[in-house]
């Protein structure tokens, strides 16, 4: 005999200042299994909770709806509240007549009400036929794999691997460091990017626990929580990294060449090369694209391999090719972090086509003491040294038009920074800023903006450029002070654009690889914008860093430690529970066709045989089954089924036509 | 047509004799001119029941269901839609290869009994619906073949009745799928010929699960109309057989031609029954299907 | 190749050679141009001050007069352009709008009929390569500033080029064998519309676009705008007289396209600048240092 | 039924939302008070292809007016594939639906995202002003039962 309680929250005036809660408890006070029907001003409340708990022991209740907000919201929380009084969780149903009903549908008191009563009874109908579930439980590989070597990625391993827990960090180019290693200096304090960097890099390579695997790309993810299983495609290096002593001999003599990302294409690098003179691990790798051998393989011949004649210890190896393992992980970490935006969409900046308008990044390679300009701030045009200075932010950020509709955080203080940098380079040169805001919320960051503009003179001009052209050898630079209301003209020599941060172009595939979602923008979504900043929706998958959003440093930091504390509490873990609510097949009724083995993505069905008596003999015969642990409860297979044998725990057939028709129902 | 008819009987002889089998399914002559039944013959003296004429039209292979767990080497004689019927089943894995032998006998296509039971004697009786359209006169899979194979008469299929529901207008097309299956009595006749239709527990034998009720009426017998054909929706090889048996007429073949139809435009040409494993146009998918429904 | 051509007041005053030019060229190019008859004038530069629908009803009757021959309407003017864009792309977005407009002018327009600027019917309709097939008479040796204005670049919803950096006339220009010169000015305002109101305002715009067109090195500059070429070409004298020296030729695009195809200066008004026109064509063919090209 | 009985219709539209997706797509609308027409009723599947056809079917023949079936845009499924198989029946039943002469404009699929608050707002509007403009589903009803239920419920 099924005894509904009903417990209609108000949640203050979120629900109650539209649905008629008093009225939606009396409306189903009689529907069929109800046995107990209340309202309260915040059921998720110490109190709220309480009475739900007293209310199953007074009135002898077996099954709880609770209206309320979202599932996605409390659902674990009332769960945990049955719970505690003796009830199975999965005898509890949540209606949503918060999110779904009094915020969408505000003003329209009685028609919002109506809708209230239909979502509680749907979901009475379905309750009344849940059924008890138990939680199953599934082993635990306890090692990570931090998706991204950057600084959030670094970090991220490290805290893991300070736990005592085994870590790869997998990395798509040939050193991990990501894009701090590009950035000179780091604000508010000025002090050098990689003396703070490279330190954490050699801890990384040389922690007994963390494993580098750089040079590799993310192939594919199989498994669940606590159990993936990730395929590693290991780009061929054509250096064998066994042999390979890192002597750099390879990098003198080679003739082939092409542009040096790492300096953003400031200079040249040769086709066998490491990013930078930092790079961990310290052993190149052949750009087979600018490669002159591979180039002359392309066309029949083979030529060069000047390198391998070089090499003191025969560790170039032509014919290596890209390798796919499998491995096996508990917990992933996405640290993919960001790429910078192009602004050769602006037509206003020159389409990308004057040289001396350079991004961020750029201006960092510039002022880099081993960059291609040994640190000298000079022009790329040139090599001049800039006497006028324009830098230009939200290049490409809080701009739906042509770039992103979001802010991209970082760009006021790196800016900020970059003037700074010019002025001590270069004390006789003029900056100027066209900005449209100034924001630095971070601990010292409004007080570094206040240093720029009144110790190191650097002029803030409140407005948009409107265009940038070339006259002789200068920039003109046209915009508009909106404090003074004037148009203003300045001849720069360079101009600086703070491009916005942008999600790697690859990362919405990325992101459907692993299976977590993604915004508009490409950004990878937490399953919570407050409350799970650094979970997915996908459980055992985290992100640290500026893979989720536009990050700062101390900020992806943050984030990396954080999720390095969820790995850990998941991999500190002997057994992991599963979910109950997965398919299982009816062997009565299942007729053993196969149709459902294809459908599943888990590979979780298989046919197995069994033995049934019939007709006064025991006959032998296949039926599907479901591997409860592999299972994640898509559902596919119950629609493939035609005989209905296939059902889904929690979503069964017969709960789901119960809402249908308790829906129908009112509709007379 | 008598060639084959001997045939047949010599074949079945020495099938028996032999031990090769232990049962032969074929036709023998029913009641009316217009009735060939299923026969079920175990003795090499029985042979002689055994005939091949123009109404030989029901299909044999979903007999072998009941085989599936008994000692029997079961032969029957299988026409092209038998054929693809009886691949159908073992891709289902409700019949067991092993345990059968596949006669093919290519057909020329079999007349209506339905028409010819209207029709005074010795008046010209037209070919069944489904043999009309019919691209599969000789057997796609056999291990032994009797007669030689005949040209088809259809290449393509032909929509054109699909057609001709499509064009009508919503009220339309609903009144006349109303009245079709107003004349419903859910005998499952249909159901039970189909050799796609082959589960062990039919949705519509669980009227407990709440999937669907035992009432007869348009809307009850609509959702069973829709949800069988969708059940058979890839899989079905067009024998015809479920329309052939309606003792209400109604145009079963129209429902499923439509989702043939759906199909090939929308999944690209699909034929079933002429294999015996892989996936189906519905447990399989493309990511390149069309889409719709951004 | 059939169009409604549409001249506008402009191509009967200020811009004859502008008309000369493009009439002639046009026929050589095998562009059939069917003049509107009875048009009206378009309204551009002082309509939509006056009032909202005035300044739409004016370019839809002719509008409406070329729909009802069912051509799309060519037009050189880039004042005439803009209006006469701005009504077509006002009936297509307004069913509203569409019946009033009807209403005023007492005719149907849809919208069917295109309003298309001249250049961009060379450019995309026409193409470079068959203007490129008709030239004998390379214009080797010549240095071009580009100039567009604001009324073919703006607004974007009207603009048939890039609005930042369009490209229309650098192409035919090169395919004339004229050396284009970059500048940053090709989208600036000549200030053509504040000569008359606040001609000290205007006279400024107009020295910033020449001063560096002069300091470009540039033999000449080439525009498809009436308004501009009027403005850039008669106010070189007043800025002479108050600033130095200024002699920069304006052409049309349609006066260089002639002249690369071999007719007669004379028969293009090229006779008929203020700015002297003629002997700066005596450049095409030499090198800078004076010899044959 | 008449005229006046249409104008003052108000149709019930059922959404069979996928958890990961339109749910949350749905919740957002709420979070962010997207107004919407209070004529939807959402039933939460785990994933667009839990969604049988068959229960599509039977909320017509119990008196819907209007089924929305809506899950995370292709490639983006939370279980991977799921919405594939989804693609590939709803294709077909759409079809079938508008050949046993159910309006189409009372049956759809959508994919709506879990950022896609907005969408689900648009959706759900215009297919209820759709259904409002179209009159109550007289097709595929099982009116025996509805009749039934109505004595039953007046009671």
């Amino acid at each position: 005999m099924e005894r509904v309680g009903v417990f209609i929250c108000h949640c203050g005036s979120n629900i109650g200042a539209v649905v008629d809660c008093a009225r939606v408890a009396e409306a189903v006070r009689n529907y069929p299994g109800v046995a107990y029907s209340t309202d309260y001003k915040y059921m998720c409340s110490e109190p709220g909770q309480e009475m739900i708990q007293n209310a199953i022991k007074e009135h002898n209740l077996n099954r709880v709806v609770v209206a309320s907000c979202s599932p996605r919201m409390h659902e674990k929380t009332f769960r945990a509240c049955v719970e505690k009084v003796g009830m199975n969780p999965y005898m509890f149903e949540m209606a949503n007549i918060r999110e779904h009903c009094s915020w969408v549908h505000a003003g329209k008191n009685e028609e919002a009400t109506e809708k209230a009563i239909d979502l509680v009874k749907m979901a009475v109908s379905k309750v009344c036929k849940n059924e008890v579930l138990q939680k199953g439980h599934a082993p635990v590989t306890k090692r990570a794999l931090v998706v991204g070597g950057g600084i959030a990625g670094i970090q991220c391993a490290l805290d893991i691997a300070n736990n005592g827990y085994q870590v790869d960090i997998l990395e798509r180019t040939p050193s991990i460091g990501g894009k701090m290693s590009q950035i000179d200096k780091t604000f508010p304090t000025i002090d050098c990017s990689a003396c703070i960097l490279t330190p954490k890099m050699v801890e990384a390579s040389s922690h007994p626990n963390i494993k580098l695997i750089t040079f590799a790309e993310l192939e594919k993810v199989e498994g669940y929580v606590g159990n993936f299983d990730v395929t590693i495609r290991s780009k061929a290096r054509s250096v064998d990294m066994s042999k390979c002593t890192g002597c750099g001999t390879c990098m003198t003599k080679c003739p082939g060449k092409a542009d040096d990302e790492f300096n953003m294409k400031l200079r040249k690098r040769t086709a066998i090369y490491t990013p930078f003179p930092q790079a961990i691990p310290n052993k190149p790798v052949i750009d087979r694209e600018s490669c002159l051998k591979f180039k002359s393989r392309k066309e029949g011949k083979d030529v060069c391999g000047i390198c391998a004649k070089m090499c003191p210890a025969g560790a170039i190896d032509y014919e290596q090719e890209d390798e796919l393992f499998v491995e096996k992980y508990g917990a992933i970490v996405m640290a993919t972090g960001y790429e910078q935006f192009d602004h050769s969409v602006y037509g206003e900046y020159g389409y990308g086509k004057y040289p001396d308008v350079i991004s961020g990044l750029h201006f960092e390679r510039l002022v880099n003491a081993s960059g291609p300009t040994q640190g000298h701030i000079v022009r790329p045009s040139d090599h001049k040294e800039p006497k006028t200075v324009v830098m230009v932010k939200c290049v490409g950020s809080r701009d739906p038009e042509h770039g992103k509709s979001y802010c991209s955080r970082t760009c006021c203080m790196y800016t900020a920074k970059q003037a700074t940098m010019i002025r001590d380079h270069c004390p006789d040169t003029k900056v100027y800023v066209f900005y449209m805001d100034v924001r630095t919320p971070g601990k010292l960051y409004d007080e570094f903006y206040n240093r720029t503009r009144e110790e190191y003179g650097v002029d803030y001009i409140r407005g948009r450029v409107s265009k940038i052209y070339q006259e002789g050898e200068q920039l003109i630079v046209k915009g508009e002070d909106t404090l003074l209301g004037q148009q203003v003209e300045i001849a720069a020599d360079l101009v600086i654009l703070a491009n916005a941060m942008i999600p790697n172009p690859d990362s919405e595939k990325m992101a459907q690889t692993v299976g977590i979602g993604y915004d508009k923008d490409g950004w990878f979504t937490e399953s919570h914008p407050k409350l799970g900043p650094v979970e997915t929706h996908t459980a055992g998958v985290f992100l640290a860093g500026a893979c989720q959003g536009p990050k700062d440093i101390p900020d992806s930091v943050a984030q990396a430690g954080a999720a390095a504390v969820k790995v850990c509490a998941l991999l500190s873990k002997d057994q992991l529970e599963t979910e109950p609510t997965v398919s299982v097949v009816d062997t009565k009724l299942c007729s053993g066709c196969g149709l459902c083995v294809p459908v599943c993505p888990y590979k979780a069905i298989t046919l197995e045989t069994i033995q049934e008596r019939k007709g006064g003999k025991t006959v032998e015969r296949q039926v599907a089954n479901v591997n409860s642990s592999l299972c994640q409860g898509c559902g596919a297979c119950t629609v493939t089924c035609r005989s209905g044998s296939a059902n889904l725990k929690h979503f069964t057939n017969a709960q789901i036509l119960a809402e249908v028709d308790a829906l129908c129902q009112t509709m007379q | 047509m008598s060639n084959i008819q001997n045939e047949m009987r010599a074949v079945a002889k020495e099938l028996l004799e032999s031990g090769k089998a232990t049962v032969v399914l074929g036709w023998e002559k029913g009641t009316m001119p217009y009735d060939s039944t299923p026969v079920m013959i175990r003795s090499a003296a029985d042979v002689d029941k055994l005939i091949w004429d123009e109404y030989c039209l029901q299909n044999l292979s979903t007999y072998l269901i009941d085989f599936i767990n008994t000692e029997d080497k079961v032969a029957i004689f299988a026409k092209g839609c038998d054929t693809r019927a009886y691949n159908r089943l073992v891709h289902d894995r409700r019949i067991n290869p092993k345990n059968s032998i596949v006669i093919g006998v290519p057909c020329s296509g079999m007349k209506n009994p339905k028409v010819a039971a209207k029709t005074p004697e010795g008046a010209e009786v037209p070919m069944a619906n489904a043999c009309k359209e019919c691209r599969y006169p000789n057997p796609v899979a056999c291990d032994q073949k009797i007669g030689s194979d005949v040209t088809p008469w259809c290449t393509a299929k032909d929509f054109s009745d699909v057609e001709a529901i499509e064009a009508m207008d919503a009220d339309a097309k609903a009144a006349f799928w109303k009245e079709q299956y107003s004349k419903c009595i859910r005998c499952y006749a249909c159901r039970n010929i189909c050799p796609a239709c082959n589960c062990t527990n039919c949705i519509f034998d669980q009227s407990a699960s709440g999937w669907c009720s035992k009432d007869v009426n348009a809307s009850e017998n609509q959702f069973y109309g829709v949800t069988r054909a969708f059940h058979v929706a890839g899989r079905c090889i067009e024998c015809g057989q479920c329309e052939a048996v309606c003792p209400s007429d109604i145009p079963i073949m129209l429902m499923n031609k439509k989702f043939i139809k759906d199909i090939d435009t929308l999944f690209g040409n699909y034929e079933a029954g002429l294999v015996t494993e892989g996936t189906t146009p519905l447990n399989s998918y493309q990511v390149a299907d069309p889409e719709e429904f951004m | 190749m059939d169009y409604a051509y549409y001249p506008g007041c402009s191509l009967e005053s200020t811009g004859i050679e502008f008309h000369a030019s493009t009439k002639a060229v046009a026929k050589e190019l095998g562009i059939n141009l069917i003049e509107i008859p009875d048009w009206n004038c378009c309204g551009a530069s002082s309509a939509h001050a006056r009032g909202h629908w005035i300044s739409l009803a004016l370019p839809a009757r002719n509008m409406a007069i070329a729909e009802a021959a069912g051509l799309d309407v060519a037009i050189p003017c880039a004042a005439c352009y803009a209006r006469s864009k701005k009504v077509e792309l006002e009936v297509t977005e307004s069913e509203e709008a569409k019946e009033k407009i009807e209403e005023i002018i007492g005719r149907p327009y849809t919208g069917k009929s295109k309003a298309r600027n001249l250049t961009e019917i060379l450019h995309n309709d026409l193409g470079v390569d068959a203007i490129k097939a008709k030239v004998v008479k390379p214009l080797k040796g010549l240095k071009v500033l580009t100039y567009y204005g604001c009324l073919m670049s703006r607004p974007p919803e009207i603009a048939c080029d890039d609005i930042e950096d369009p490209i229309m006339l650098d192409d035919i220009m090169t395919a004339l064998g004229a050396e284009v010169l970059q500048w940053g000015f090709k989208t600036e305002c000549c200030g053509g519309s504040l000569t008359a109101c606040r001609p000290q305002v205007g006279l400024d715009m107009t020295k910033k676009i020449m001063d560096a067109a002069k300091k470009s090195g540039a033999d000449c500059i080439v525009t498809a705008c009436p308004m501009c070429h009027s403005n850039l070409d008669m106010r070189q004298d007043q800025l002479s007289k108050k600033y130095g020296a200024y002699n920069i030729p304006v052409y049309f695009v349609t006066e260089m396209m002639g002249v690369a195809m071999g007719m007669n200066p004379k028969d293009l008004c090229i006779n008929r600048h203020f700015v002297e026109a003629e002997s700066t064509l005596g450049k095409i063919g030499k090198t800078s240092e004076g010899g044959e090209a | 039924m008449s005229n006046n009985a249409v104008e003052n219709f108000e149709p019930k539209i059922l959404v069979f939302a996928c958890n990961w997706c339109t749910y949350a797509g749905a919740d957002l609308a709420g979070t962010s008070r997207l107004q919407y027409p209070p004529n939807v009723r959402v039933l939460r599947v785990p994933c667009s292809c839990r969604v049988n056809p068959q229960f599509v079917l039977r909320a017509f023949q119990r008196g819907i007016d209007g089924v929305l079936v809506a899950g995370c845009h292709p490639g983006d499924c939370h279980y991977t594939t799921g919405n594939y198989y989804t693609r590939r029946r709803f294709l077909l039943i759409t079809r079938m639906m508008d050949y046993m002469g159910i309006d189409s404009r009372r049956f759809h699929t959508r994919w709506i995202s879990g950022a896609e608050g907005p969408k689900f707002q648009q959706v759900v509007t215009e297919m209820i002003n759709e259904v409002k403009a179209i009159g109550p589903n007289d097709k595929f009803r099982d009116d025996a039962k509805i009749e039934v239920k109505a004595v039953e419920t007046n009671e």
